[in-house]
């Protein structure tokens, strides 16, 4: 961007701007897309899920408002623009108003680290995951906020439950997503992302394997149970169904947005739907390959790079298209399945999401972390870090060993860990009467 | 771009210095607390402005994302967040200020004057050993694991032993609190004392079932 | 269990604690609802099926109503004589349970004796409970139920039904309950010949159809006198329909009731502002206004003394809509005055 | 030490997911339920009082509007006592038409209680419709032979408005092709699911014998494991010709509640296809006698009770020998299971209250009448 912006100031009108001045505007034209993009993808995100979860419950879904009711969402915002935006007399009165602001501000912070497609990342930080997740906790302060000046029981209970929920499955994500970072050995969002081209074993690790883009994590052992408790813990940030426990309508109303109406609860909606689509987004990114897919490198190699500062711009175009395609198309599937199952579960209880973050979820991701740091070993380290014996097996030897080794280990704790957890839950009455009640049994 | 980064430092200064006074000028708890939140994500901002990216999103993890949410738990936990008919001041408030001025004298003089301030920036390629990529990361890593192990170690236990320390509390403390039974637990409870007691056997027999028990220890 | 039953046996229910849950049991549930979405690009049309799209879009889709469908009663009228078949047996205004049913016997004007018509026939739409009582009772199978359902209106008065608004032609009925309408209908041809023959004049006729009787009378005169073939019938005039003078009169009426309720909150007087006979919804209507102008007339009135009941009064005796109305208005006055001698 | 202070919190009258207005004053220890107070009556409308001004035809209508999901268990519990009161035969087909009819209102209100029930949990209404799903297809029956879907009042004293029309037994003989799919669908969507159980497994235990001293009936009881239901007990109309299980269940705790019902549903199926076998034809007595309607009865007094799907709903009529009841009182089955929801909702957490309280399955029009 700042290349195209620099080249129309200073070549075509010779202007001379100084370079801040370039940066800065090519930075606000990039946010400003950015920000266009985050309503319109909540917009189709409410409609999408609304018209889904209907076919699921044998429905139509809206579609009454424009052709098969795609201008719904429109017909919403209008609504909510116009609601009457009411305040609570006992509320607090500027952090009742600021608290929607500190919820949506950061999702749409995420959306700058986010890879649409080959050279399409609109900051490529180098410790882009971290900050993405750096961002997604600031939120909760949000919620907190929320909770606390709107006067309400309801709305504190919601907003000590999202915030509880929100810090305690941080741990769960972070530890699945170390154990990939140790494989790339990189923070940046583009590297990972880079590191997943290849054909379902990894490219960048195994020399001589078709670069198809298909190299992504969860085809290994090591990112498959990375993926899966990846997902869980998505799931429970993003507040969805099982987890969708701050804003349990048959429990706590709506949780911290009880007293919000118009486009404040507005607000916590679209922070709330740009969030689930970060979150889906960010799955496919680290454990699908973003925009990685058939096709995708070598267009992208044809136009012009910074190895080949020589090739057709029109292939870059279409690389960025095919990327972002398979990259969205990744994203909504990974959307799919949480509509699929909002769709078919009921929620849990709070204590009972609190046992499954910290006694299952942790534990299994720490041993995948273990797993990780083998499949480094055999795949990355030589004799020089205590692993020349694995040296005479060659490349796709040692890969194999590691896959095998990993597999076996994954599968293990996972079997092991969940009879243990299904143990504890099944505590027997007897015992649990003891317990409770201090009496011998 | 060097007066852009100027105008962003005394906004992001101002903004750190004015959200540390708010957090001791209002009376509100809970609003001073969002002020320091505020002043935490300055804090931020300005180590992103000295391209610290590391340190500034671990500024933000840690303190805007879990220490703050932490502080608020505590607050919110309290009775009386408003601070309506307390006192800002007290009688010698002169003191404790010249006391916080000197301490941080102590702290910052010995710094001031050790630092040699004519620092060249780097300019020209960057060298082969300079730190690359990351960002302060892969430093910060060396130096935990290899020069600073110890270090490392000794906070990592001392961690280790406040949270030890946290679950014996919160153990002691669910012990203590009063536990609610249940109705069945109530009733089974109620049929083993009629086990074992023959004499009471009758009496707890007529006693009507809905009527709540506590047990304290 | 020791229990024993004689046909049949009790059965302790299987919680599966036994079994080993890693999950499966949520891959099962996300199996069925996968199954639904794949299917639910068909229509249920079906009793048998158990997936597919259920949903009847309904303004634009309808489902056909069964014979048995019950909403709302109405009153049936023969199609070419436009006499009702309705005798004011009073009937189903005993069964009623919600008691919502007012019929106003009809009487000869110049014997006073009781013709089996009736001079008005109300019908509270808003009160009634769908039960279909009226019709299970009715003996001359006149009041049946309706399959309408789209009745909604602004304004609780407007569900009022008087009997030009209930009467249906009896072709209407056997439209949409055939088979019903066939069972009963020798016998409630029967029977209205009875009551007709006891009918004089225009009573008897549904409202709608008096102008074409009319119509239809004279022209039989007519032929009667010169032989000559009878004309064409007019249209049939629509329900809504009244005659201009009466509706201007009521409108009149109303305006005079509400200018005496303002005068009376000024002075005290008493006056009765009459509202001619004929369309009673006018009429109504000109109560309603007049009570709330009173309403008004007494809240803003300045601490004076009375407010005497402005109550429009409909001369017609058959006239009971207007009447109650009449009752109303006044009533309303009389509240207003007790607000103001509370304030 | 941390010191933790009890919150008092409304849950009602405005509120999702209490079936109506009904209100629970909660206390709360941080999440456990320290104590509940349930408040009702805001649906109070003086159901007994009009009765007693009433004739007792024009009651009828009035029973359909007590517990509004299952008017024709409502019309056979009143119809039954003034026949009893009166000494009215009922034809013979008439008795397996209400059969029928009240079986399928069995099955159609555990279709909708259990899918409310999951929409308490949090499921997002999946099952629910599902069940809705069930429910219309059997509403639509209930118009076709009573002319409405909800308030059916369809039946007489000494038989029923109608008899079938023709169009009626080809829809039933295809939906009882989709019951037995719909109940192992149900099944399988969330019998094992483990979320569920974990939700409601232990949950609300009510047991036996405090059951029987809270003089609970219906489903909630027979899961507490007490097979006790009126259809077996003291067998009214003609339920002692058929065949059918008494599912009991052994904790007595919400997942039993679920799963009796889910059982329920398959026992109404076998008691409906048994119907459908007997059934006698229509020849002969007059299924509908209008002229019995205008009944005057002798002094005197009548209890009549039957298994409604909520419990054991009772009509006790008083005659004065006048054509109105002197005195009218309903043994509301909801009323009374909601008897021991504070207690059995005391030591859970405030989630489980509404799962509770969606396990004993309450309508607010027959708890405050």
């Amino acid at each position: 961007m700042y290349d195209v912006v620099d080249y129309v100031l200073n070549t075509t009108f010779n202007l001379g701007a100084a370079g801040w001045v370039v940066s800065l505007i090519s930075y606000l034209m990039i946010a400003t897309v950015l920000f266009l993009v985050a309503p319109l993808q909540m917009l189709f995100l409410t409609y999408y899920e609304r018209r889904l979860i209907a076919r699921m419950q044998d429905r139509v879904g809206p579609n009454r408002v424009g052709p098969e009711g795609m201008f719904q969402p429109v017909a919403d915002a209008v609504k909510m623009f116009t609601k009457e935006d009411i305040i609570p007399a006992a509320a607090d009165k500027w952090v009742h108003l600021l608290a929607p602001l500190v919820v949506v501000a950061p999702t749409m912070f995420m959306f700058a680290v986010l890879p649409w497609g080959p050279g399409m990342t609109p900051i490529d930080m180098h410790i882009g995951l971290l900050f993405f997740f750096a961002v997604s906790s600031i939120s909760a302060v949000g919620l907190m906020m929320a909770g606390w000046a709107s006067y309400n029981k309801f709305s504190l209970l919601g907003a000590m439950r999202a915030v509880a929920q929100m810090v305690s499955y941080e741990i769960p994500a972070m530890l699945s997503l170390l154990a990939i970072v140790m494989i790339t050995g990189s923070l940046s969002i583009v590297d990972i992302v880079q590191w997943q081209g290849g054909l379902f074993i990894s490219s960048s690790d195994v020399a001589g394997v078709p670069n198809w883009g298909l190299g992504w994590f969860v085809f290994n052992p090591v990112g498959f149970l990375a993926f899966a408790a990846f997902f869980i813990a998505a799931l429970a940030e993003g507040e969805r169904t099982p987890f969708d426990i701050p804003e349990a309508d048959s429990e706590i109303v709506a949780g911290y947005m009880t007293e919000y109406s118009g486009m404040k609860f507005g607000l916590f909606f679209l922070a709330q739907y740009v969030l689930n689509f970060l979150l889906c987004a960010i799955t496919a990114v680290i454990f699908f390959g973003a925009w990685q897919g058939p096709g995708v490198n070598e267009l992208y190699a044809l136009g012009i790079t910074p190895d080949n500062p020589d090739g057709n711009g029109w292939f870059n175009v279409l690389a960025g298209v095919l990327g972002a395609f398979y990259f969205l198309f990744k994203t909504y599937a990974f959307f799919f399945v949480m509509v699929w199952i909002r769709g078919a579960f009921p929620r849990l209880r709070v204590d009972q999401l609190m046992d499954f973050g910290w006694k299952y979820l942790i534990p299994l991701t720490l041993v995948n972390v273990f797993s990780a740091a083998i499949w480094v070993g055999f795949n990355n380290w030589g004799a020089n870090e205590g692993f020349g014996f694995a040296e005479p097996l060659g490349d796709l030897g040692r890969w194999a060993v590691a896959f095998v080794l990993t597999l076996a280990i994954n599968i293990a704790a996972y079997i092991v860990m969940t009879r243990i957890y299904g143990e504890t839950r099944r505590v027997t009455f007897d015992e649990q009467l003891a317990d409770t009640a201090g009496l011998p049994s | 771009m060097e007066l852009l980064i100027q105008i962003i430092f005394f906004l992001l200064a101002a903004l750190i210095l004015g959200a540390g006074v708010m957090v001791v000028a209002v009376r509100n708890i809970i609003h001073s607390a969002l002020w320091l939140i505020g002043s935490f994500f300055g804090v931020g901002a300005l180590y992103l402005l000295l391209e610290a990216e590391f340190l500034a999103v671990v500024q933000v993890l840690v303190y805007v994302g879990a220490v703050s949410i932490l502080i608020l738990f505590a607050i919110m936990l309290t009775r009386d967040v408003s601070g309506q008919g307390e006192r800002l001041l007290f009688q010698r408030w002169w003191l404790a200020l010249l006391v916080a001025i000197t301490l941080f004298a102590a702290v910052i003089t010995p710094t001031l004057l050790a630092q040699s301030w004519n620092v060249v920036p780097p300019t020209g390629p960057i060298e082969p050993g300079q730190p690359t990529g990351i960002a302060g990361a892969l430093e910060l890593g060396r130096g935990f694991v290899h020069e600073f192990l110890l270090h490392f170690e000794i906070a990592g236990v001392l961690l280790l032993v406040a949270l030890i320390g946290a679950i014996v509390i919160a153990f002691e403390e669910r012990n203590r609190r009063r536990k609610v039974l249940t109705l069945a637990e109530e009733h089974e409870l109620r049929k083993r004392r009629e086990q074992t007691s023959d004499a009471n056997a009758s009496e707890s027999a007529l006693s009507a079932p809905g009527h709540p028990i506590s047990q304290s220890e | 269990m020791t229990i024993q039953f004689e046909r049949g046996k009790v059965v302790v229910i299987d919680r599966g604690a036994r079994k080993l849950r890693v999950g499966q049991g949520m891959l099962k549930g996300m199996a069925v609802v996968w199954h639904h979405w794949l299917k639910s690009f068909q229509k249920l049309d079906n009793f048998s099926k158990t997936a597919g799209v259920f949903t009847v879009e309904y303004p634009d889709e309808r489902i056909k109503l069964p014979e048995a469908y019950r909403n709302m009663p109405i009153l049936l009228y023969d199609d070419e004589t436009g006499q009702e078949l309705c005798t004011a047996c009073f009937q189903c205004q005993r069964v009623c349970p919600p008691q919502v049913i007012h019929i106003n016997q009809a009487r000869n004007p110049e014997t006073g004796k009781a013709i089996p018509a009736a001079a008005e026939f109300i019908i509270e739409y808003d009160a009634c409970m769908s039960c279909g009582f009226c019709a299970e009772v009715c003996p001359f199978d006149s009041i049946k139920m309706d399959h309408e359902f789209e009745l909604s209106t602004e304004d609780h008065a407007e569900l009022t039904m008087n009997k030009a608004q209930l009467s249906r032609p009896v072709s209407y009925y056997e439209r949409i309950a055939p088979t019903f309408w066939a069972e009963v209908k020798a016998s409630a041809y029967k029977k209205l010949q009875n009551s007709v023959k006891r009918r004089v004049d225009l009573i008897g006729i549904a409202p709608q159809m008096v102008e074409k009787v009319k119509a239809m009378r004279a022209a039989a005169a007519e032929s009667e006198a010169t032989e000559a073939a009878p004309s064409s019938a007019p249209t049939k005039p629509s329900a809504a329909e009244t005659s201009p003078a009466t509706d201007k009169a009521a409108k009149l009426a109303a305006i005079r009731a509400a200018n005496a309720a303002k005068q009376d909150a000024g002075n005290g007087g008493t006056s009765t502002p009459e509202a001619p006979a004929g369309d009673d919804k006018a009429a109504k209507l000109a109560a309603i206004r007049a009570a709330n102008a009173a309403k008004k007339a007494a809240e803003s009135g300045e601490g004076s003394a009375s407010v005497a009941p402005a109550a429009p009064e409909a001369p017609a005796g058959d006239d009971k809509a207007a009447r109650l109305a009449a009752i109303r208005a006044a009533n309303a006055a009389k509240k207003a005055k007790d607000e103001q001698e509370n304030s | 030490m941390i010191k933790t202070e009890e919150l008092q919190i409304n849950i009602g009258p405005q509120h999702p997911s209490t079936h109506g207005v009904f209100r629970m004053l909660v206390t709360v220890d941080g999440e456990t339920i320290v104590d509940l107070v349930p408040v009702f009556g805001y649906l109070h409308r003086n159901h007994e009082q009009i009765a007693e001004v009433n004739t007792y035809l024009q009651n009828m209508p009035y029973t359909d509007r007590l517990d509004y999901f299952n008017s024709m268990a409502n019309n056979q519990a009143y119809a039954m006592v003034v026949e009893k009161l009166v000494g009215i035969e009922v034809p013979e087909r008439a008795e397996y038409l209400r059969v029928l009819m009240v079986e399928l209102t069995r099955i159609l209100n555990h279709a909708g209680a259990l899918g409310f029930l999951i929409n308490d949990m949090g499921a997002w209404q999946t099952p629910l419709a599902f069940g809705m799903r069930e429910r219309e297809k059997i509403l639509d029956l209930f118009e076709m032979a009573s002319g409405a879907r909800m308030m059916c009042n369809y039946f007489r004293f000494g038989g029923v408005v109608r008899d079938l029309p023709p169009a009626f037994m080809p829809l039933l003989k295809d939906l009882l092709v989709a019951l037995p799919a719909f109940f192992d669908e149900f099944e399988r969507l969330l019998c094992e699911n483990e979320i569920l159980l974990q939700r409601s497994e232990g949950v609300g235990v009510l047991p036996k014998d405090l059951a029987i001293s809270y003089s609970v009936t219906g489903p909630v009881l027979r899961a507490s494991g007490i097979p006790y239901d009126i259809r077996k007990a003291e067998p009214y109309s003609i339920y002692d010709r058929f065949d059918f299980d008494v599912p009991v269940g052994s904790v007595g705790d919400v997942y039993d509640r679920f799963l009796v019902r889910v059982e329920e549903m398959r026992q109404s199926l076998r008691i409906i296809e048994q119907v459908l076998e007997q059934l006698p034809d229509a020849e002969g007595d007059h299924i509908n006698p209008k002229a019995k309607q205008n009944v005057r009865p002798p002094v005197g007094d009548a209890y009549a009770r039957i298994e409604s799907p909520k419990g054991e709903l009772g009509f006790y009529l008083v005659s004065d020998g006048s054509e109105k009841p002197y005195r009218y009182k309903v043994r509301a089955p909801s009323f009374i299971n909601l008897t021991p929801l504070g207690d059995m909702c005391r030591g859970y957490k405030v989630a489980d209250v509404v799962v509770i309280l969606g396990s004993i399955d309450i309508v607010m029009g027959e708890v405050d009448r």
